[in-house]
């Protein structure tokens, strides 16, 4: 066995992508275009990678961030929680090239965090009554249903961080936090892309957003599109 | 039949729901706009993509596409606010630490099931958060027209769509008035201006009482 | 309905307390002596509740702490992960006085951070072929055995800050932290005492360790004892 | 029959088992003094009560009565450390991401079944973390005297002492040498300067290999 906390950051995207293979089940942070590892997301389609599972709560709009890979054609299947406006994927899921599976949103991070966590299988009210509830186990807790959920923990996760230091302690800016955090605790592989790199002991103990021990390769990307999926605005007084 | 409220008149009614104090999720479509007709400070609005203490949209050139709420934008954070992770963000919501959800809606029961996401054999949007915020929410309030373009009921005895949650809603808010789910009919809260008890019967395709 | 995200600043600690009542179950934060909330733990008894269920890591230790609360006999039940050398507690747990429910640490916080999230039970591996299964219900899960563990939800919570807003957004110091966040979070009331009350804006929103949504009522405690529990150093150089 | 390994020989011996780069988590007692063999950097200390990268102890009068170990000693933290709450901590060690727990014990059996936190009709000290570490983390490393102090076996064919996690040690550290359980014996790793096969298996209640 050899500890996988040593040095963990790496010169290039594609340096960080390079254990990737087919058919792995890859976690992707970001909630619509915010908070996306936009150099990884690149990264992985010229990777060459195939028949990959994702994980995203959107799987990109505008034909921006997670649309690229439904352009490509590297995807076998999506697990997601919102489509919207995403032409990309629906066109996909109409011809059956992916198949999509639709998940509540707090039942997808909730499943993630469970990966993390240890934790097996939960139990929650979310989707008792509906169509969640097909093929799933229920049991009646204190006389109210609930639906097991199963953990759902990936081989990739990709990452993106404000600021890492060079364990990989992340610091997220406001919602770009999204799903990034659990999606790093429920994977075997975390690859964080991150803005800012800094030396260990840069970021207080108290202040960091998700701890380094979730982290195994880091990638320094100092310039990001950060694209406005719709910018609401108003008049100055 | 014309709409006797507007959406803006719809928003400022469903505002009034609100008590000083209380934690808030505004669903994406009309819930949005009852920000707009609540006091400064007056309540404290959740966005279930991590955000709480949602403020208003930001001056001009001051926009950032990493501070969105859940319709995906641009917007501020009060003084007071927090960010946190979209685990955690449900877990607020699961656990009933946001006291009122006001949420679109297709059809609602008069057991209150609510039908929000999908519509059978059209184009499946997804669940995003509805799922987690009709289940979880201390109350849930929904807001739609009361008829659809092509003058269906949408009050109705028993949902066809596909459910986002069964007997949630607690109050429907219409174009036409205020309507609570009693288990067998649609009490009457209020009537729009004009509206008469006949016309929101009509409208409406369980017993009114 | 009304909110409860008002004022929640009060003046004393009897005026955070009053709401309390016999019986009820209280979540207090705290690891060893570290991080408790020390005034409301004294007020406790000066409020005058008797019968409590007490939820805490170690329900006190050296006489310190919640060890008050054993010898002011106010305690009906503890839960608890670790007694240690607490002989206040060894004392009323062989005379039957107080009956003592010993929980896994990782469980017993999980527990509540289940209560806080909605999530009614949970399977884990911890405890599967000890005596922590008795009386559970177990699940294979993926060839693994697990058992089923009930969340674990309090009447009120007492949870010790180094610094809170007036909303409650509560920052900790160091490990102190430990439990009470997650005591917050599971408790139908929760009062919390801090060192420092902050205006609303003096905390980043990306700095919050545990959100307001989470607190009820704040009483500002200046002074504090925070005793040493074992006090381990190593000489200059 | 005296100790051959003195227990900074057990933590030196059992240091050497850590890998550069892991995370580890080390219980009380002997274990604890592992530490003091790990070089600069070799690898980060988990602490259950919610920190990670635990430093040595405090220089005289740097002492914080809230920066402790889950011994509850006074420490400090190193750079690229973090602090955290118990169910984020607990989280990291059921989760697997702990690589290494080092705990101290009472029985192990030839199935890795481990027993370190009551004695049968003694006084119950309680739980704490160690049946979390022992069934979270990946590699579980028990560390104890190798007979009791009335000479009884504590590596067994099956324990008598209630159970910390069934099938979880991989490595057992005595005074006499080190041990891996293999299903149905101990499997000699190493002796102790000095102590014969025989000897150790006189002084192991299963079959050594």
């Amino acid at each position: 066995m050899t500890g996988r906390h040593g040095n963990k950051v790496v010169g290039s995207v594609a340096e960080a992508l390079a254990p990737l293979t087919d058919g792995m089940t890859i976690l992707c942070g970001g909630f619509g275009l915010s908070g996306n590892p936009e150099a990884l997301i690149r990264g992985v389609i010229e990777r060459g990678v195939r028949d990959l599972t994702l994980v995203s709560n959107n799987a990109g709009n505008l034909g921006k961030g997670l649309a690229q890979w439904l352009r490509a054609g590297i995807l076998r299947k999506v697990i997601c929680s919102y489509i919207g406006n995403n032409d990309e994927l629906h066109t996909r899921m109409a011809s059956g090239e992916v198949a999509v599976e639709i998940t509540p949103q707090g039942t997808l991070a909730e499943r993630m965090r469970a990966a993390g966590a240890g934790i097996p299988a939960f139990y929650t009210p979310t989707g008792v009554g509906t169509v969640v509830e097909h093929g799933k186990e229920t049991k009646e807790i204190d006389g109210k249903r609930y639906l097991l959920e199963r953990a759902l923990p990936g081989d990739v996760a990709l990452v993106r961080a404000h600021t890492s230091d060079r364990f990989g302690n992340l610091r997220f800016w406001r919602t770009a936090r999204n799903f990034n955090p659990v999606m790093a605790s429920a994977a075997k592989l975390s690859i964080v892309e991150c803005d800012h790199l800094v030396n260990n002991g840069a970021i207080d103990p108290d202040d960091v957003h998700c701890a380094g021990i979730y982290v195994h390769r880091i990638v320094h990307v100092p310039e990001h599109e950060n694209a406005f999926e719709y910018r609401t605005v108003r008049k100055r007084p | 039949m014309t709409a006797i409220w507007s959406t803006e008149d719809m928003a400022r009614r469903a505002a009034r729901e609100i008590p000083a104090g209380a934690i808030v999720n505004l669903g994406i479509g009309i819930p949005t706009q009852v920000a707009d007709y609540l006091p400064e400070g007056h309540a404290w609005l959740h966005s279930e993509n991590g955000l709480l203490g949602t403020g208003p949209f930001p001056y001009e050139g001051d926009e950032d596409p990493n501070l969105i709420n859940a319709g995906k934008q641009t917007v501020t954070v009060l003084p007071g606010g927090s960010t946190f992770d979209s685990a955690s963000s449900f877990a607020m919501i699961r656990g009933g630490h946001v006291d009122i959800a006001i949420l679109g809606a297709m059809q609602v029961s008069v057991r209150g099931d609510l039908a929000n996401w999908a519509v059978p054999g059209g184009k499946v949007m997804g669940i995003g958060g509805a799922m987690d915020l009709a289940a979880g929410s201390r109350h849930v309030i929904a807001m739609m027209q009361h008829l659809t373009k092509k003058q269906e009921h949408k009050l109705v005895a028993t949902c066809d769509y596909p459910l986002t949650a069964a007997r949630v809603v607690t109050l429907v808010i219409t174009d036409l008035g205020v309507f609570a789910p009693t288990g067998e009919a649609f009490r009457v809260v209020e009537l729009a201006p004009g509206v008469t008890r006949e016309r929101a019967a009509a409208a409406t395709g369980a017993p009114l009482v």
